[in-house]
């Protein structure tokens, strides 16, 4: 290279070439330029979507995300009450926080301008401090990219067609890599513990199950519930109602997950090795149990654990009370009932089964002998229809169909069958009709939409082909020679509720028909039997509308006398027996321990 | 005679030092005989703080690892967590994966370009490349959502797909950035002083460099070819078009054309990963990140950075937490033993500018 | 794919010859991994570096298996014909003993081994240079061993803000709400 | 000779204002926050209509820049160079980091709150801010400046013992010549 090098001075003088040019330098503060379309800036939640699920404080792993109680801001079901307090001081922008949020609510904003010459000025609550921002929101994580899984691992179950042949059990349960697939699903928030009437340890379970820990599950499931098996199985699960995934998913599938646990443990010996309950020395108390339904076993496991001498006194020769003879057994089986009624009488409890109280044995007799007496005695006797032709031969009501097929007895219905009625009965009582081999049609005054049993037990019931009719009145029911020949119905139009309430059926003039049916079960709702209550019980007794009246504690206001279950509570199923069982179990022991 | 000698400290507060370190002088006149690297100042422990989050917590931070081109620390981490856990990328992410690399390539070389110049005291060139290597940030913003901290190549693909007009504004981009290079080529190349200021100085030996450890555009620029796209293809690289430059010399100057030569390369890359993108998932979705558990085992992985191979050893113990990142910056070893040799013999002056050749990069040696 | 593993196979196959390997396998194509006996880390750095053409020093890493009391240190080579890269992989006791220093091998080993001694306090016998690398005036124990816990001795030594101590817990929040009693068993699976 | 009060507000007035108009901010990256320096300085953001200008020594600097977490090796060359500015002098913290540690809040070798340390006069929040959110942290201390408001080089002075004794708490081999005016 020479020494003077024209070209390399020349060169860098085309630069001048630029003057003139229009700069592109951004005006400022005049024009300062918006953000992109995907900008992740300062926080923005949805306070009124946000439940409180704490899911972003937990990803955060920079702990910038406080979870706290603002003002106006309560508490229910679904909804912790908290919401999410951001510490600009510790946030690192990355939007971690938007990709778990299982509601969506927390998002980022364009903003990014915050500049502050106090430090304090750091900590904040989105969408309380910047309210106005909403449309400024850029990221963003939908149902796509959220990396809260929305899908639930599909349950196998036996096909529809194949399950009308027998009483086999028709879900087949996760095995051990679609549970742990699927509890891992859940983000633990706890959310769903509030609203279980019995309040089981839900995120702690799910969690031993997702760390591969079956055992621990197990044993944290027995803390409040002795029948797990069984409401792993046919549980109403409100708890997967308000599952922090169920906002814009499908809930965690914590029935089936309970089930899985249980289902880890084969025989009553197992589950005794597993849970190995610490059992109290022996107080000297005796408390009897009427009824070994849910909430009778529950208090009867409990109050034993505890060192109480405890006397279950059951009507028919199998423990369960509705469990057994009012659910089906394709979908609770028996050995599975057997399996835990056996480890509950393992560690001591006694029960006399065909023992009917009022009739075998005086209510007075176990009264004087006991210290406390619970009776969990449910609700067994059906309403009926209140139209004509009840009395024909052919028509019957779910729960004693059920109750005969259950043990064990045959009934005749023919090969045309009505169900009246849309809850989980009439749907159980449609799909063991359709297992004897009839043609099975539901008739509801509603929607399908508005039918209270479960959505898995109607698809399960359209699967194996029953028919509903959706918006049809009973009016009566036809026979000829004292046997059902059809049922007369009429249809209805929706009417909405001007009060805001849900719409009401109305009957369509001149649309009524007759359908022909060999039988016709109704089922729409049972009611108590206190005949086995003495006079003078059941004059002191408070009763309104067909319930006992108790406190919280289950305590009637005959002091000795506590009771639970269906003849208690509205909800009238087994999870609430349950809770009723073991709210009664802590007040009992109170009581006699005062 | 021999001249005294003399202790001289650049950094950590200097302005031709390239970010927050410490050079240790021993000179005598304006010729160093003796450099030692003092690192430390940026140290924040990045690898005890993996062990304390998980899997997908400590994906955000091994981005700031390194501040001027984040995405190959992506990159790593999730192709390390891919290969343990066996997990699938869909291969559409590949292609944007790629295209994000090449991007950040872009935009580190044009902030080499600024610091390359600006130590030769040429300021019109970071005004220019510094200035324009905004609109490959404005890219990332739109693709990202950050201009700097990217936190988009995540375990399983990338985090979102392109956005609506990203290829036709990413094409507009490399086109006028293939016009603006022309321009700096003038400006920068052609220009004699920074032509006499680069030849001949900080010459690496071809013979010794593989055995020192010079990876990237340095040992490119002694003539070796050498470059993980080609070596150990990861992503799609094996099915772009594109050629690995090397030429002889080992001084300032051929790193820099071998920059040169490589940025104009990049712009190419990106309009193919463009072009044959296919469609389809961008995102093999992760499980419940609080509960995802990665089965034991290690995997040692490279991607080739804009100053040369960036490599990442992970450990897993089967938890939902990392047991150890470990992870290689080409400044490992460019920035201590390197420097410390080639300093020796310069002059004082060149200290810089022999640093910014080297594209030495303190956050990545102490992480 | 095997046929494709051919030139890491006779790599394994050749360092098998040669030494006696613990275990040693192919990970995937260009990775091949080594286990060896601490004495032989020189030998077998030598004979990768001059008779098998492994003449690139990649990395060097250490992982602390502190239930087993040992430091797991992976030299890692790349050869730059072959284009695979060699793992090896040898473990030493956290306390008492110490690994030879390569850096004659490599220079910049000794960037590596410094700072190993730095972060986990394994010392190499015969390694000179400074002392302090990375940290300063550091007197804990080395920062990188598992039993050093981070956030124990931030909330010691650094200051953090105040006004953040009305946050709640949500699964407290639930519990307080309802009658709910959590057993201590169960509480180590509450969310952290 | 004496001011009086309204003689005295003019001439605070006139030196808040030639302040406010020369920030000649010290070239000292000390964090992750600096690669956003480079591009507010050049051509697209030009800081340097603000009169936000560089230097290259602490002598010549009004401005010291904090851009990120501090680790304890730059906290020490940090303060040093602080102390080594002349008064007027005014502190920017950068980044979450500086404010409560950011995502460093739990490494041993970072500090988390610089304003134990030494005094800030303005925070920028963001990891990373970006250069439009640099200037207007810019732009608010020249508010702050005018309005005699920046005034953190006074609370060191009249506070030095409480930092003194912050810092020494972590800088455990004090080597650094004593501060003094």
């Amino acid at each position: 290279m020479s020494f003077f090098n024209l070209k390399g001075i020349l060169s860098p003088v085309t630069a001048l070439k630029q003057f003139g040019k229009k700069p592109h330098t951004v005006g400022f503060p005049e024009v300062s330029i918006e953000a992109s379309d995907r900008y992740r800036g300062l926080h923005f939640n949805d306070l009124d979507a946000c439940i409180g699920c704490g899911n972003c404080s937990t990803i955060c792993m920079n702990n910038a995300i406080d979870m706290i109680q603002l003002d106006g801001i309560e508490g229910e079901k679904g909804d912790s009450g908290l919401r999410p307090r951001v510490d600009n001081g510790r946030c690192c922008w990355c939007a971690l926080c938007v990709e778990v949020c299982p509601t969506g609510s927390l998002n980022l904003t364009k903003e990014y301008n915050f500049v502050s010459t106090d430090a304090s000025d750091f900590l904040w609550t989105p969408g309380l401090s910047n309210k106005d921002k909403k449309d400024k929101i850029s990221f963003v994580s939908d149902k796509e990219t959220s990396l809260t899984e929305y899908t639930r691992v599909p349950m196998r179950e036996l096909d529809g067609m194949e399950r009308i042949k027998s009483f086999a059990e028709a879900v087949l349960g996760y095995n051990e890599e679609e549970a742990r697939r699927e509890a891992s699903r859940c983000i633990s928030c706890s959310l769903c513990t509030e609203s279980c009437p019995d309040h089981m340890h839900i995120p702690e379970y799910i969690n031993a199950i997702a760390s591969g820990n079956d055992a621990d599950a197990l044993r944290i499931i027995y803390d409040n519930n002795p029948l797990p098996e069984m409401c792993g199985k046919v549980c109403t699960r409100r708890c997967e109602d308000v599952c922090a995934i169920s906002v814009r998913g499908e809930a965690v599938a914590i029935r089936w997950l309970k089930r899985y646990a249980t289902e880890t443990a084969k025989n009553a010996d197992i589950i005794k090795e597993i849970v190995n309950p610490e059992i109290r020395e022996a107080n000297g108390l005796n408390v009897s149990v009427i009824g070994a339904g849910p909430s009778g076993l529950t208090v009867a496991y409990y109050l034993a654990l505890r060192g109480y001498n405890v006397t279950i006194y059951e009507a028919k020769a199998k423990a369960g009370g509705m469990t057994y003879y009012g659910i089906p057994k394709y979908r609770l089986p028996e050995e599975s009932l057997e399996k835990q009624v056996g480890y509950i009488q393992s560690i001591g409890v006694k029960i006399n089964f065909n023992t009917r109280v009022g009739k075998d044995i005086s209510f007075n007799e176990i009264y004087e002998k006991s210290d406390a007496v619970f009776m969990g005695v449910g609700y067994e006797k059906p309403w009926t229809l209140g139209i004509t032709g009840e009395d024909l031969e052919g028509s019957l009501q779910a729960v004693t169909y059920l109750d005969a097929i259950n043990s064990g007895k045959e009934i005749n219905i023919g090969d045309k069958v009505a169900v009246i009625g849309g809850g989980n009965v009439a749907i159980d009582a449609a799909r063991v009709a359709r297992r004897k081999g009839a043609d099975v049609t539901i008739v509801y005054r509603r929607r399908i939409e508005d039918m209270p049993a479960d959505w898995e037990e109607i698809e399960g019931a359209e699967d194996e082909g029953v028919h509903i009719m959706q918006q049809g009145i009973p009016l009566e029911i036809v026979g000829k020679n004292g046997k059902v020949t059809g049922l007369k119905i009429a249809h209805a139009e929706m009417i909405p509720d001007p009060n805001g309430g849900r719409p009401r059926p109305k009957q369509i003039e001149g649309s009524e028909e007759i359908l022909e049916m060999t039988a016709v079960i109704g089922a729409i709702g049972q009611e108590g039997d206190y005949s086995f209550l003495p006079e003078e019980i059941m004059k002191q007794l408070k009763i309104e509308r067909g319930r006992f009246v108790v406190n919280e504690g289950g305590q009637t206001n005959l002091s000795k006398i506590f009771a639970g279950g269906d003849s208690v509570n509205k909800t009238a199923d087994a999870i609430s027996a349950i809770a009723d069982g073991f709210r009664a179990v802590k007040a009992i022991d109170k009581f006699l321990n005062k | 005679m021999r001249e005294k000698s003399t202790t001289l400290y650049i950094g950590p507060q200097h302005p031709g030092i390239t970010g927050n370190m410490m050079v240790k002088l021993q000179v005598e006149g304006d010729t160093v005989v003796k450099a030692e690297t003092h690192v430390g100042y940026l140290h924040r422990g990045f690898e005890k703080l993996m062990e304390r989050r998980n899997w997908l917590q400590s994906f955000t931070i091994v981005c700031r690892i390194c501040v001027p081109e984040p995405d190959p620390n992506e990159e790593n981490y999730a192709r390390a967590v891919e290969e343990i856990e066996g997990r699938e990328v869909p291969e559409r992410a590949k292609y944007i994966r790629v295209m994000t690399l090449e991007l950040a390539r872009i935009a580190s070389y044009l902030l080499w370009y600024g610091g390359q110049a600006g130590s030769a005291g040429l300021y019109t060139m970071p005004q220019w490349s510094v200035g324009d290597r905004n609109y490959i940030l404005d890219l990332f913003e739109d693709l990202t959502g950050g201009r700097i901290y990217h936190m988009y190549i995540w375990p399983g693909g990338v985090r979102r797909d392109l956005p609506k007009g990203f290829k036709d504004k990413a094409l507009k981009t490399m086109d006028y950035l293939e016009k603006r290079i022309d321009e700096y080529d003038k400006l920068l190349f052609e220009n004699s002083i920074f032509q006499k200021r680069a030849k001949g100085v900080g010459i690496i030996d071809k013979n010794k460099a593989i055995e020192w450890g010079v990876v990237g555009a340095p040992l490119r620029g002694c003539g070796i070819k050498s470059d993980v796209r080609i070596d150990d293809p990861y992503e799609v690289y094996d099915k772009l078009d594109f050629e690995v430059p090397a030429m002889e010399g080992g001084d300032v100057w051929t790193r820099a054309l071998i920059r040169r030569f490589e940025i104009r390369q990049s712009i190419n890359i990106v309009r193919q990963t463009l072009e044959k993108m296919p469609g389809g998932e961008f995102y093999n979705k992760i499980p419940n990140p609080m509960k995802w558990k990665i089965p034991a085992g290690d995997a040692y992985v490279k991607t080739e950075s804009a100053r040369g191979e960036f490599a990442y050893y992970v450990v897993s113990d089967g938890t939902n937490k990392p047991r150890r990142v470990h992870v290689k910056g080409p400044a490992y070893v460019h920035g201590v033993t390197l420097l410390e040799n080639l300093l020796v013999g310069e002059n004082i002056s060149d200290v810089s500018f022999i640093m910014n050749s080297l594209g030495t990069c303190p956050p990545e040696i102490e992480r | 794919m095997t046929d494709t593993l051919n030139k890491e196979n006779k790599l394994l196959e050749v360092l098998k010859e040669e030494f006696k390997l613990l275990s040693g396998k192919v990970k995937r194509s260009r990775r091949v991994e080594v286990v060896i006996e601490n004495e032989q880390i020189i030998p077998i750095l030598l004979f990768a570096k001059e008779r098998l053409n492994y003449i690139h020093f990649s990395h060097m890493s250490c992982v602390d298996w502190i239930e087993e009391g040992k430091f797991e240190v992976i030299y890692i080579l790349w050869s730059p014909e072959e284009k695979i890269n060699l793992l090896i992989k040898t473990k030493v006791a956290r306390e008492g003993e110490d690994l030879p220093n390569i850096d004659f091998i490599w220079r910049q080993a000794n960037t590596y081994e410094r700072e190993i001694r730095e972060m986990y306090g394994l010392p190499f016998d015969g390694l000179v240079g400074r002392e302090e690398f990375i940290l300063e005036d550091w007197d804990e124990i080395p920062p990188m061993r598992r039993d050093f816990i981070t956030n124990e001795y931030v909330s010691e030594t650094y200051f953090e803000r105040e006004g953040r101590e009305d946050a709640k817990d949500v699964r407290e929040q639930i519990l307080g709400r309802t009658d709910e009693k959590l057993p201590d068993f169960a509480k180590k699976y509450s969310r952290d | 000779m004496a001011y009086d009060n309204n003689s005295q507000k003019i001439v605070d007035y006139i030196q808040n204002f030639a302040r406010k108009h020369s920030l000649f901010v010290l070239a000292y990256g000390t964090g992750c926050g600096a690669i956003e320096i480079p591009p507010t300085m050049t051509s697209r953001y030009d800081a340097e209509r603000f009169g936000i200008r560089g230097a290259a020594t602490p002598r010549q600097a009004d401005v010291l820049l904090i851009t990120g977490y501090l680790a304890t090796k730059t906290l020490k060359r940090v303060i040093r160079t602080y102390e080594q500015m002349q008064d007027p002098k005014y502190v920017i913290a950068f980044g979450s980091c500086t404010i409560n540690g950011g995502m460093y809040w739990d490494s041993y070798n970072t500090i988390n709150m610089l304003d134990k340390y030494i005094p800030v006069d303005v925070y920028i929040n963001g990891c990373m801010p970006r250069p439009e959110a640099v200037i207007s942290g810019f732009v608010k201390l020249q508010d702050e400046i005018q309005a005699g408001r920046a005034d953190g080089w006074k609370k060191y002075q009249d506070n030095l013992e409480e930092y003194r004794a912050n810092q020494k708490k972590i800088i455990k081999n004090w080597t650094m010549p004593d501060f003094n005016w």
